[in-house]
């Protein structure tokens, strides 16, 4: 199992989560999908860490699960405020601004 | 033992003081009095962003790399810290206004009430005030100049959130029209995770091509490596990630909702300081980091320009609402300053980059001021932005009027303004590197754009007034001081730009 | 023959011009509170001007008629271009200035009687003032670009003046038609004059006729024949003849003036003026002699046929100009026959223009003869002085018609070819019908049974007008035998034209005249069998040979005029108008549409679905990959 | 004498003037009016003063002045007048004047306030000045845009029913023009940038560029298509109509009069100088829109019905004759065609006049609205005429000589368009005799119709019963009255005067014109056609 094995389960990954995003509707289950795109970079990181022989890219990878807890913070925050007024999370019922 | 890397505080000065100025908000949110909190926090972040202002002006000239190279503090990064901060304060100054809107503020109170609930209705014109905002803001801000100064990929991943969380909240916390900021908060949102992601994983991508996240060390392998598909790959990722801050069309489907929706003075605030930050990235990654392998990227930001003036001009042309259109010329403008990117010899000489920087500054004073007029104009729920309700403006408040024409031309960039100085700057550095077909375009494109912008003049002019058309608020002080500031450097920009283009011609140095 | 500068009295002789201008600023500006005495100021201008031109022409004859000029002021003078503004005073224009001053006077005066209840008189005599100086600017100028100045300078009088009643439709149109044909004559002056500049390098007739010579001969011939455009336009010459008649819409004065003695032998004197080119271009002149001899017919046929006083003599007047063309045409043998004829002409058909006048005075300005009718007994003097107006017209022997229309003839049998003989022949015939017609006018309108509506008390016109009328018959008595025996004008133009070699005569010039006086008399006869014996009818028969029909027609000038050029030109500009709007401005507009309509669908890609813009986003992604990569591989 | 800053001055106090009179409290029009003309006054006797220093033999440029303004671009405030520009400043000098006087009236109590109005024409006066005076390429180009804005508020503001449309509509047209010229200006710097070291807009020193010639096509039809817009040339003209019939006439006068001069002075300032090879070579495509334009827009005019949508159709085909003067190439019709301007100013100027006094007084636009006027309105028809004949360049007026000099100089370089052009003057004839005719002469009728038996104001001449035609129908209208003919006398003047005696204008105008066609490298015509051909009929 080499390297290029674990790169290619990132990309997929990424892909799964980009897929994700455009059909889910449930605004959280759309955010899901976004941190595993995140984590699949963190795989990819890793990876090339492991490849380069470097510490930086695990560093990094900590990085990205900080930054990512933020993100969860702050869109769990505007995710429940807008549930509450809409009694509902997809995504698609927010559409009062087009055009 | 560890030695600590080399930090030159100096150097950060302006980054510590925002930053600072932010942290002290959050704790004078958790122990201030209430009553006193809206007073305390305004000052705070005035003088935060002002200390940064004048730290960073004090830097001008500074050229070095610190934090273990991963900031660089040269011209190019001062000169935007410099402006981002200025346009920062007169942000903050919009959103401590408070005599315009009869419920005393444009924030909500509780951002955690539910909308059309009892306790928001009340809470709707109690005197109650939000105060997050401000160290919210202050955060963003203190994101957008580590984004322009950040020197490796990671900082600067790190810094594009910095920026961007806050900014998704306090889009969300309008006190008028809330289901619009809400739908724009997440919208905003969902889509900026999602570029950030894309971000990331173009980062992994570099990493993984170069070995490194250091521009310099990026630079240095793709000059000897040349550029394999990772390379590329990671190239083109970063790329759309930072163009979707910079809401480049194709990737500008939020900027018109989020702009529409968010708090006018929130609004500004994108409007100006964001692009000023995302350019600023931009600039820096393709020249720091592939200014030599600068053949792969040309062609490519060539047509996003294209395109993106296009569209802007385009779908602003039918637009209803003065917001939304804004929105739609700032993806336009987002063209013209591709414009100057490609006007940029590898080198990062030529005179791309100070004519970049320059449209920056002259284009952010210009929004920011736009939007303030836009909060003066109101009627019984808040701002009446829809084109109509202008009709006759000028009738009832020639000053108003006059102001917002002025801002109108110089977007459309008419000479003796300051948005014909950038365009002129811009275009001028295109044609210098043979772009002449780009600048074709984009002077139709601009023709184009000129229209929407006539268009609110001929109705503000020569239009009868609607009799029950919206009232013309009279600002208070910070609206006021926001306004003096803006038609006075819109002009001083256009009459006599020499200084100031004298300063970005000496600050566009990379360090490299 | 080369000039000298002017002394004496005629260094003044641009006060000649000056005056009738100054008349004219004067009443123009001065308003209503010249309307008092406007006319008399009017007249006095004029009549000094007479008296000037008279003295001037004393000292030319001292002086041996050597030309003599007086530069005024520089006109425009930039790059190789130099045009002054100079006076030429050679005894070629000491006789037009002596004709317009002479018979503008005369006309001046009788207008105080016939404009005396017009309410707009002081107006009449600013414009009559007014051409007055034009048209002696024309004949006074030494260079072509200040003839071309004169030259429209009178147009622009005669317009002003056949509109003088203005409220009246026909007048308006009459006017306009006049200036229009003008202008299309103008035209062709002005291409003459740049032609003249691009070959020559110069408009001063010393310029012009001292190195004409060196030019190709096609050059010289379009010079000739754009000059000759201009001529027929300003003379009423065919093909531009339709405007003259319609002209007689103005006050009868200024038919008398301008349509019949001074402007409209403009082109006759543009033509003698330019000899000097002429002579280089026998084309040229072949034109200048078919444009003659075809108009003199047409004019002389089309008088027989018309009802209206007025039409007849202006017709006879494109008739009469006709002879003059011809003989100009004729080259050196001609042209002094030409100017004869055209003094001659200019008494007798200016006392005959008054006469009618007079008639319309007393019959309240009707026109149509067929209401007329034996008014010899109620206007004597009238009728007196008419009636020598129209023996010397028709050249009955030994008045002045007889005189200078027989040299004409003369001259084009004296060509000897067998175009001499034609062109003889169609003067001679034209004599005929000129007898005819103006037979048939003197019946029509002095002798037979009174056939005038009712209400109408002819009486004698007050003396004011008919003392002019008396020296204008004085005139077309004696004019004929003063010029040709008396005080030859031939001898009087040496300078001008040199002295030709006496020609030998094909046929003799006794045989001649009795010829013409033969098929004159036939003409005087059968116009007493159609018209003088029966009774004439009140109203035009309708039922008429198509000849007659044709006649009465203008022999349909009017008719392919406005086929060929007014109708297919309101019909372009209708089309035009249509291209532009729709055309030109609507490709703009049309744009201008697209673009929004463009707006509003690539607006519906902006759904507002946070999904469908993040499938953007991805697409976007694809494609900056896709691009980079490609750069890269490629 | 010399070293007074006669162009700045002449900048400076409109726009100051502009300023104060904008400043002005509310309701205070007729102050405004006072100070406006005051003002504009001042400006004519500074450009008097300016031509009595200027030395026609002298430099080329004189009064000249420069400051260095934004030297990042190299860009300096630099004024200087030639002889082309310094007749023109006249113009501008006398024009504004007549059009503040011609607006007199406006300032009755309950109309729209025309303190702004007068603010906007002296901003404007500025504006004309300085788009002429500048000599740098920056500075003029900054001019010839911003000039755009008080005509837009111009036409906006006070213009007819379809303002807005018009306004927009010129707006658009110049701006796109102007933007396409932009990109042309900056490729000139960055030309010079490459030829010279460092960039410059300096006007001299761009003409002593030699530019390759395919970049100097493209260079000049930048600038061309600008300045075809401006003129306007057909097809570039559709929205000369639209604003003309919509500006008030104040606005309309200068328009026409001056503002669409800037266009022909571009062409002939900066296209043949700065272009010679391309404008040689591209000659006969722009002689065949002057052509095209004369006897199209000519043809136009005579099938409109609004008064003035004709006298805009008509300055179109006048354009032609100036641009054929221009691009013959010959100093003769080149020196016609700057003089041309100048009456064209004059001309068209009172014909605007004249017709927005008739309008005054009908309430309509519409030809058909009105006739028979000339019975009861001598003055006013007097000056009408005047007009017309000075528009068909009758001679004895003043467009006579400038047609005279645009056709005699172009026939020896290019015959056969010069012949096609002079065809335009039987058009010309045309179009103004018939709206002539319909208006003035025939018998009265129209909108000015007295229906009801009241008595027609005084002032009128009594001049309607004539013994021909007794019209029991009568209209009623005002004469002309002091004011009105205080507005038309000087034009009126100077129509007659430039007619007879135009060489003081030419001896300004030649040496300018002759050092432009040196730059291009064209003889002056004469006797030998064949060295100035410019391949415009073979």
């Amino acid at each position: 199992m080499t390297l290029t094995h674990y790169l290619v389960l990132a990309a997929i990954l990424f892909t799964i989560g980009a897929v994700g995003v455009l059909v889910r509707r449930n605004a959280i289950v759309v955010f899901m999908c976004i941190e595993l795109m995140l984590n699949s970079v963190n795989l990819t990181l890793v990876t090339f860490a492991r490849a380069g022989g470097t510490l930086d890219g695990q560093v990094m990878a900590f990085f990205v699960m900080v930054v990512a807890a933020a993100e969860v913070v702050v869109g769990l925050a505007i995710i429940m405020s807008i549930y509450r007024t809409r009694r509902s999370a997809s995504v698609d019922d927010a559409n009062l601004l087009k055009y | 033992m560890i030695e600590a890397p080399d930090l030159s505080l100096a150097a950060l000065a302006p980054l510590l003081f925002v930053f600072g100025a932010a942290c002290l908000g959050v704790l004078v949110e958790a122990f201030g009095p209430r009553e006193r909190r809206h007073a305390v926090q305004v000052t705070l972040a005035l003088v935060g962003t002002l200390g940064g202002l004048v730290t960073s002006l004090l830097l001008a000239g500074e050229r070095e790399v610190t934090a273990a190279g991963a900031l660089a503090v040269d011209g190019p990064a001062v000169f935007l810290q410099a402006t981002i901060t200025g346009l920062g304060a007169l942000a903050i100054l919009l959103f401590a206004e408070r005599s315009l809107d009869p419920a005393r503020s444009a924030f909500v109170a509780a951002a955690a009430v539910p909308v059309g609930s009892p306790r928001d209705r009340e809470l709707m014109t109690a005197p109650r005030v939000q105060t997050e905002v401000y160290p919210l803001a202050t955060f963003a801000i203190g994101g957008m100049m580590l984004f322009v100064a950040a020197n490796d990929l990671l900082i600067m991943f790190v810094a594009l959130e910095v920026l961007s969380l806050p900014l998704y909240l306090i889009s969300g916390l309008a006190r008028r029209r809330r289901l619009l900021s809400q739908e724009a908060a997440v919208k905003y949102f969902l889509l900026g995770a999602f570029a950030s992601a894309f971000f990331l994983y173009g980062l992994a991508l570099v990493y993984g091509a170069t070995g490194s996240i250091g521009l310099a060390d990026i630079r240095a392998a793709t000059t000897e490596s040349g550029s394999d598909v990772l390379l590329v790959l990671g190239l083109a990722l970063l790329i759309v990630g930072l163009m979707f801050k910079a809401s480049v069309a194709p990737f500008h489907a939020w900027t018109p909702d989020v702009y529409q929706g968010a708090p006018t003075p929130v609004t500004a605030f994108m409007a100006a300081c964001t692009k000023v930050a995302a350019f600023g990235a931009i600039l820096r990654l393709l020249y720091v980091a592939f200014g030599t392998s600068e053949w792969t990227w040309r062609p490519l930001v060539y047509g996003i320009a294209i395109i993106s003036m296009v569209v802007g001009a385009v779908l602003a042309l039918t637009q209803t609402d003065l917001k939304r259109m804004l929105a739609y010329s700032s993806i336009a403008h987002a063209g013209f300053l591709l414009t100057g990117v490609i006007g940029l010899s590898p080198d990062g000489g030529g005179s791309g980059l100070a004519a970049t920087m320059f449209y920056l500054l002259a284009y952010g004073l210009t929004t920011v001021g736009a939007f303030a007029v836009l909060t003066l104009v109101r009627d019984g729920d808040g701002e009446a932005s829809h084109l109509s309700q202008w009709a006759g403006l000028a009738r009832r408040s020639p000053l108003t009027a006059a102001v917002m024409a002025l801002f109108l031309l110089a977007l459309a960039g008419i000479p003796l303004t300051s948005g014909f100085t950038g365009k002129f700057a811009v275009f001028r550095a295109a044609i210098e590197d043979g772009a002449w077909p780009l600048v074709v375009v984009a002077v139709l494109a601009s023709a184009v754009a000129a229209f929407f912008y006539l268009r609110v003049i001929v109705l503000m002019y020569f239009s009868e007034p609607a009799e029950d058309g919206p009232t013309v608020a009279v600002p208070g002080l910070p609206t006021t001081i926001v306004l003096a500031v803006t038609v006075t450097a819109t002009l001083v920009l256009g009459i006599a730009p020499g200084a100031v283009l004298d300063i970005a011609e000496q600050a566009a140095i990379f360090v490299g | 023959m080369d000039t000298v500068a002017a002394d004496g009295l005629l260094a003044w002789s641009w006060l000649l011009i000056a005056l009738p201008l100054a008349g004219a600023a004067v009443l123009l500006l001065g308003g209503r509170r010249t309307d008092r005495w406007g006319h008399l100021l009017g007249t006095g201008t004029v009549v000094t001007a007479f008296v000037l031109g008279l003295l001037c022409t004393l000292q030319l004859a001292d002086a041996g008629g050597r030309p003599v000029s007086v530069e005024l002021w520089t006109f425009i003078e930039t790059g190789s271009l130099d045009v002054p503004v100079g006076l030429l005073f050679d005894p070629l224009s000491a006789v037009f200035v002596l004709l317009i001053t002479g018979v503008g006077a005369l006309i001046h005066i009788y207008s105080i009687g016939y404009m005396a209840h017009d309410p707009r008189r002081r107006r009449f005599f600013a414009y009559l003032n007014l051409f007055v100086a034009a048209m002696l600017l024309l004949v006074l100028g030494d260079n072509f670009v200040v003839l071309y100045v004169g030259w429209e300078g009178v147009g622009l009088a005669s317009y002003l003046l056949i509109a003088f009643w203005h409220e009246r439709p026909a007048a308006a149109t009459a006017a306009k038609k006049a200036f229009i044909m003008n202008r299309v004559g103008d035209v062709g002056l002005a291409l003459a004059i740049f032609l003249m500049f691009a070959q020559l390098g110069t408009v001063t007739y010393d310029g012009v006729f001292g190195s004409v010579g060196a030019l190709a001969g096609g050059t010289v011939t379009a010079i000739g024949l754009l000059l000759l455009l201009g001529a027929c336009g300003k003379s009423g010459q065919f093909p531009l003849q339709a405007w003259l008649p319609d002209a007689m819409e103005g006050p009868t004065p200024v038919s008398a003036l301008i349509h019949a003695a001074t402007m409209v032998t403009a082109g006759v004197y543009l033509i003698a003026r330019s000899a000097p080119i002429y002579d280089e271009t026998p084309t040229a002149r072949a034109v200048v002699l078919a444009v003659g001899a075809i108009t003199l017919l047409i004019g002389a046929i089309v008088g027989c046929a018309q009802d209206d006083i007025k039409k007849v003599l202006a017709y006879s007047t494109v008739s009469q100009i006709g002879y003059m063309f011809l003989a100009v045409g004729l080259g050196p043998a001609g042209y002094v026959a030409g100017l004869a004829h055209l003094l001659t002409h200019g008494f007798f058909k200016a006392g005959l223009f008054l006469g009618a006048g007079s008639v319309m005075h007393a019959m309240n300005d009707a026109v149509d003869m067929r209401r007329f009718g034996g008014l010899a007994s109620r206007m004597r003097i009238t009728f007196v002085t008419f009636g020598l107006g129209y023996l010397a017209l028709i050249g009955f022997p030994f008045l002045s018609g007889f005189y200078t229309k027989d040299a004409i003839i003369e001259a084009a049998f004296d060509r000897g070819d067998g175009w001499g003989y034609v062109l003889g022949g169609v003067a001679i015939l034209a004599a005929g019908l000129t007898a005819f017609y103006m037979t048939r006018l003197m019946l029509m309108t002095f002798f037979g049974r009174p056939r005038w509506d009712e209400g109408v008390h002819p009486h004698e016109s007050p003396s004011v007008m008919t003392a002019p009328m008396v020296l204008l018959a004085l005139g077309s008595v004696l004019a004929g035998y003063l010029l040709v025996v008396a005080f030859p004008l031939e001898e009087w133009l040496v300078p001008v034209f040199g002295r030709p070699e006496a020609a030998e005569h094909v046929v003799a010039p006794l045989v001649v005249s009795a010829l013409v006086t033969v098929v004159m008399l036939l003409g005087v006869a059968s116009a007493w069998m159609f018209v003088g014996r029966r009774e004439v009818p009140v109203t035009a028969p309708a039922r008429v040979s198509p000849v007659v029909l044709a006649a009465r027609r203008a022999l349909y000038a009017d008719t392919v005029n406005e086929s060929l050029f007014m109708r297919p030109g309101q019909w372009l500009t209708r089309a035009l108008v249509f291209l532009d709007n729709r055309g030109v401005d609507g490709a703009v507009n049309g744009l201008a549409a697209a673009l929004g309509g463009s707006s509003s669908r690539l607006g519906r890609t902006q759904t507002g679905f946070v999904r469908s813009y993040a499938l953007g986003m991805l697409g976007g992604a694809v494609v900056v990959a896709g691009a980079l990569l490609a750069v890269t591989a490629g | 004498m010399t070293d007074f800053p006669f162009l700045l001055a002449m900048i400076a106090v409109p726009a100051v003037g502009a300023a104060v009179v904008a400043a002005l409290p509310r309701g205070s029009d007729e102050l405004a009016k006072r100070l406006a003309l005051g003002i504009s006054a001042v400006v004519l006797l500074l450009a008097v003063l300016a031509t009595v220093a200027f030395d026609p033999d002298g430099e080329r440029f004189q009064l000249t002045m420069s400051a260095s303004w934004i030297p990042d671009f190299g860009v300096d405030f630099a004024l200087g007048v030639d002889g082309i520009a310094l007749v023109l400043l006249l113009l501008v000098g006398v024009l504004v004047p007549v059009v503040v006087l011609a607006s007199w009236r406006d300032t009755a109590p309950g109309r729209r306030s025309m303190r702004t109005f007068f603010a906007w024409v002296l901003l404007l006066e500025a504006m004309m000045v300085g788009v002429f005076a500048a000599t740098d390429v920056f500075l003029f180009y900054v001019f010839f845009e911003a000039m755009l804005v008080p005509m837009y508020f111009l036409i906006g503001s006070f213009g007819g029913p379809r303002r807005q449309y018009a306004a927009i509509k010129f707006f658009l047209y110049s701006l796109v023009g102007g933007l396409i010229m932009l990109a042309a200006v900056i490729g000139l710097y960055v030309v010079s940038t490459s030829e010279l070291g460092q960039g410059t807009f300096a006007f001299d020193a761009l003409r002593q560029l030699d530019i390759d010639p395919g970049v100097q096509k493209l260079l000049f039809l930048g600038f061309f298509i600008a300045f075809a817009i401006k003129a306007p040339l057909v097809p570039f003209h559709t929205w000369l109509p639209d604003a003309g019939a919509e500006a008030p006439i104040g606005g309309a006068v200068l328009l026409v009069g001056v503002l669409d001069k800037v266009g022909t002075f571009g062409l002939i300032r900066y296209c043949l100088p700065l272009f010679p090879d391309a404008a040689r070579d591209l000659a006969p495509f722009v002689l065949v829109l002057a052509v095209a334009g004369i006897l199209y827009a000519a043809l136009l005019a005579m099938g409109q019905t609004d008064l003035k949508r004709l006298v805009s159709y008509t300055s179109i085909a006048h354009f032609g004759f100036i641009t054929l003067g221009i691009f013959a190439f010959t100093t003769e019709a080149a020196t016609g065609a700057v003089l041309y301007m100048v009456n064209h100013g004059i001309a068209t100027g009172l014909l605007f006049l004249v017709v927005g006094m008739l309008i005054a007084r009908g309430g309509s636009r519409r030809i058909s609205d009105y006739g028979g006027v000339a019975t009861q309105a001598p003055r006013l028809a007097g000056v009408f005429l005047i007009a017309g004949l000075a528009s068909l360049a009758l001679p004895g007026t003043n467009s006579f000589v400038s047609e005279f000099l645009v056709l005699v100089g172009s026939f020896p370089a290019v015959p056969l368009f010069t012949v096609l052009a002079t065809l335009g003057m039987i058009l010309a004839a045309l179009y103004v005799l018939i709206v002539y005719q319909r208006t003035m002469h025939g018998p009265p009728r129209g909108v000015l119709l007295v229906d009801d038996g009241t008595p027609e104001p005084a002032g009128t001449d009594g001049a309607t019963a004539t013994l021909t035609a007794p019209a029991p129908a009568r209209l009623r209208v005002r004469d002309l009255d002091r004011l009105e003919m205080a507005v038309a006398a000087p034009m009126v003047a100077l129509i007659i005067v430039l007619g007879f005696y135009p060489q003081p204008l030419i001896d300004l105008i030649e040496p300018a014109v002759a050092a432009t066609m040196q730059d291009v490298g064209a003889a002056p015509a004469g006797i030998a056609p064949a060295t100035t051909d410019a391949g415009g009929t073979d």
